[in-house]
């Protein structure tokens, strides 16, 4: 079973279709799948539901696939950096499904993991909670009764996820904070396709300290990635 | 005098204590960890980190290395990192002992309302309503009025809400305000802030 | 004449296709490692690990690398290790491909009795039940009859259940069966096994 | 915050009390937290109620806790290697509470990730879903209905855990198989104890290879681990 292919548009080929929910992994711009999200551009595959917990920026990320229309519906918990999203939305162009950050990315977990709905306090009384079933546990400090809502499990068509290093039987390895909704998202999706910096041979990652087994992951790709940072924030050398 | 940006993060900071871990949102509460001194905590960033450091040197910014304000920073001697999941399930499974929030409305019941002004201003709730749901100790700080000079401690919100009940104290730039039965306290004012001052800025029962 | 334990751990082995991920359980199940040739299968032990190796040589055991069997084992250079968290979300997700599992009892509808025998045997059904919840093909190993003779794939089973409707190929020291409509399908016999045979042998409806 | 203690009685001071709820990591005897159940035995604590995938082998492990009758009741999913737990849990003695190996895991992972309860397909039709509500979500392959059943977090007292390596903010560093229900055991306690064969220096373990953060871990211990292996199975040179 190869699992490597050479480009991300040979590794998104013949799994595309339109109208298809895509869980994507990345925070913000960092440990975003820019390789895959050019292709899925390039492919112009059409109608899509993304989860992702933000929408890249204009012009980067998942904001060139705003820009191209070939999205009809996102899943996020934050969009404040995104004008055209803003505009799409705003316009009625576009539907918006906010979850907030750890619904999000438990749900993708938990669609990954055989777990069709889970209860959590999170968005309890708010708008987020409203038409979601409500249940009340004992869980307070003694005992006490506190609600929860009901979270469903994220299957994904397909999920589309950075990592810094790869194996070819796709065992997973993260760098710092890229690592973020990474896992979940491959997790989630019923086809992963993983773009990585460097793809090792076998044996070379240490069995213990890798991030994502090969079992979530069906292709993968090596490429050069632009890792635009949004916000360049320093201290100057003075200051220390 | 009213406080400053700097010094609603300095007494901010006051309510945190040793071998604390502690959530920082966006904004003012970013500046809190200016002022932590010699105190042992570990901040959590919850895109992924435990242990956050300083913003880097000019130069040495990593784009694999951001906090939740997609800020470049730095790590510690301390730090971990893990995934989305993971750290959502530490903020919901009440590990974290405080979160430092800015907010637009807090009502007098500790209801809070940080994430979005229907028709007007979409961002999104980001990590917030996890935070506030699972925090053991959720401390907002904010402006005490609006540019129009309106109240924001509010008897009821009147934007979507973060969560319901879940503010234990406010520091605005004129006090520190604690939510209790029946309304909030005032805790203490800032130089100078009368209580007559923070009483007619205040929508909110003052008890 | 029927087949021996490890036929038929090597007819379950021919259920196996490259690139697949198998969970195997105790027993006969691991015995089925020994015949997948040259078939590229990853081996999942639910209790951590992807890419299970062969028990070590003399010496070699290692107190930290076990099996769900607890059997000292080894690593390959694909291996991965989880914790059981993970190793369950995997199964139950649905990405392991095959499990092949032992049975006290098997029903014609694919009902699996495989941990309890009430008031007499009490083991627990330890991974079993999320291995059939999960994963995509359940394949039992198993000896046709008991050692009375009894019948041990029945029209339904008498034991508590390990999962309802979850069984679809049965391999047995008789022959190769698929749980169908209506009841169990002969797909083929050991050698000199007659039909009559398998029938007299089985309770369940054999269509 | 100091977190690490001299000894493993002095580690469990002034938290225990009878009745209370543990969850202990290990399978089988691998990774189990032996010096932390030895100062159990010692404290004289009972009436407890141990979560844990296996209760260990007679004379060893979570066995010598059976032995002393400080335990009133398990919950487990195999104990099939202990003839005493056998013996009082047929004569009436003990309480036996079975989870299926991946419900008990997910069950300690959800009480420590703030989830009240989740719905998995695992024991539905079985004694093990009898009395628990029953849901159907539209999760099979073409949206068909499936059944699930609701499963509650565990939200432990206690979580007594080993691990190979931690610094002294408690960030630990697992081996092989012998993470297994640690990590998760170890986030559903309200308070974590944990024994490790090492403390190492803050600085030295990888940020991006610590399997579960210091967050989780409020006392930590070294000491000399026994690690007996419950079934030594080999194969001869002449094999290769």
């Amino acid at each position: 079973m190869k699992k490597v292919f050479a480009t991300a548009d040979e590794a998104l080929d013949g799994i595309l279709h339109d109208g298809m929910l895509i869980a994507a992994g990345g925070f913000g711009l960092c440990g975003i799948p820019e390789l895959l999200i050019d292709a899925l551009v390039k492919s112009g595959v059409k109608d899509l539901t993304v989860a992702s917990n933000n929408a890249g920026v204009d012009g980067f990320g998942l904001g060139k696939l705003l820009e191209t229309k070939q999205i009809k519906k996102m899943m996020s918990s934050y969009v404040g950096e995104n004008a055209e999203f803003m505009r799409q939305y705003l316009a009625g162009e576009l539907e918006l499904e906010f979850n907030p950050q750890g619904t999000l990315a438990e749900r993708m977990r938990a669609g990954g993991s055989g777990i069709a709905g889970f209860y959590t306090k999170t968005g309890y009384g708010t708008q987020i909670g409203e038409g979601k079933e409500v249940k009340v546990f004992p869980t307070g400090p003694q005992g006490q009764p506190e609600h929860y809502i009901l979270e469903e499990g994220i299957f994904a068509d397909l999920a589309i996820v950075k990592a810094w290093k790869a194996d070819d039987t796709g065992n997973l390895v993260f760098r710092k904070t890229a690592r973020n909704f990474n896992p979940p998202a491959a997790m989630c999706g019923k086809i992963c396709v993983v773009e990585v910096e460097e793809i090792v041979p076998r044996g070379t990652l240490d069995p213990d300290h890798i991030h994502l087994p090969g079992i979530f992951v069906h292709r993968i790709i090596q490429g050069e990635h632009e890792k635009r940072i949004e916000k360049v924030t320093t201290r100057s050398r003075e200051d220390a | 005098m009213p406080w400053d940006r700097n010094q609603m993060a300095a007494r901010a900071a006051e309510e945190l204590e040793d071998g604390m871990y502690v959530n920082l949102g966006i904004g003012i509460p970013t500046l809190v960890a200016n002022y932590v001194g010699d105190k042992d905590i570990t901040l959590q960033s919850e895109n992924g980190m435990l242990g956050m450091g300083p913003f880097p040197y000019e130069g040495e910014e990593d784009p694999d290395l951001i906090n939740a304000g997609k800020q470049t920073i730095t790590e510690l001697n301390r730090t971990s990192y893990f995934d989305s999941a993971t750290s959502f399930g530490m903020i919901r499974g009440g590990k974290i002992a405080a979160a430092i929030l800015g907010a637009m409305e807090v009502a007098e019941n500790g209801d809070l309302a940080n994430w979005m002004i229907p028709g007007k201003l979409i961002k999104g709730m980001g990590g917030a309503m996890d935070l506030v749901a699972g925090v053991e100790k959720v401390v907002v700080v904010m402006d005490h009025t609006n540019k129009a000079g309106d109240a924001k401690l509010l008897k009821a919100c009147t934007l979507p809400l973060t969560g319901t009940g879940v503010v234990d104290r406010i520091i605005t730039d004129l006090g520190v305000f604690d939510v209790v039965e029946g309304g909030l306290k005032i805790v203490e004012t800032a130089p100078e802030v009368t209580e007559d001052e923070v009483r007619a800025k205040t929508e909110a029962t003052i008890v």
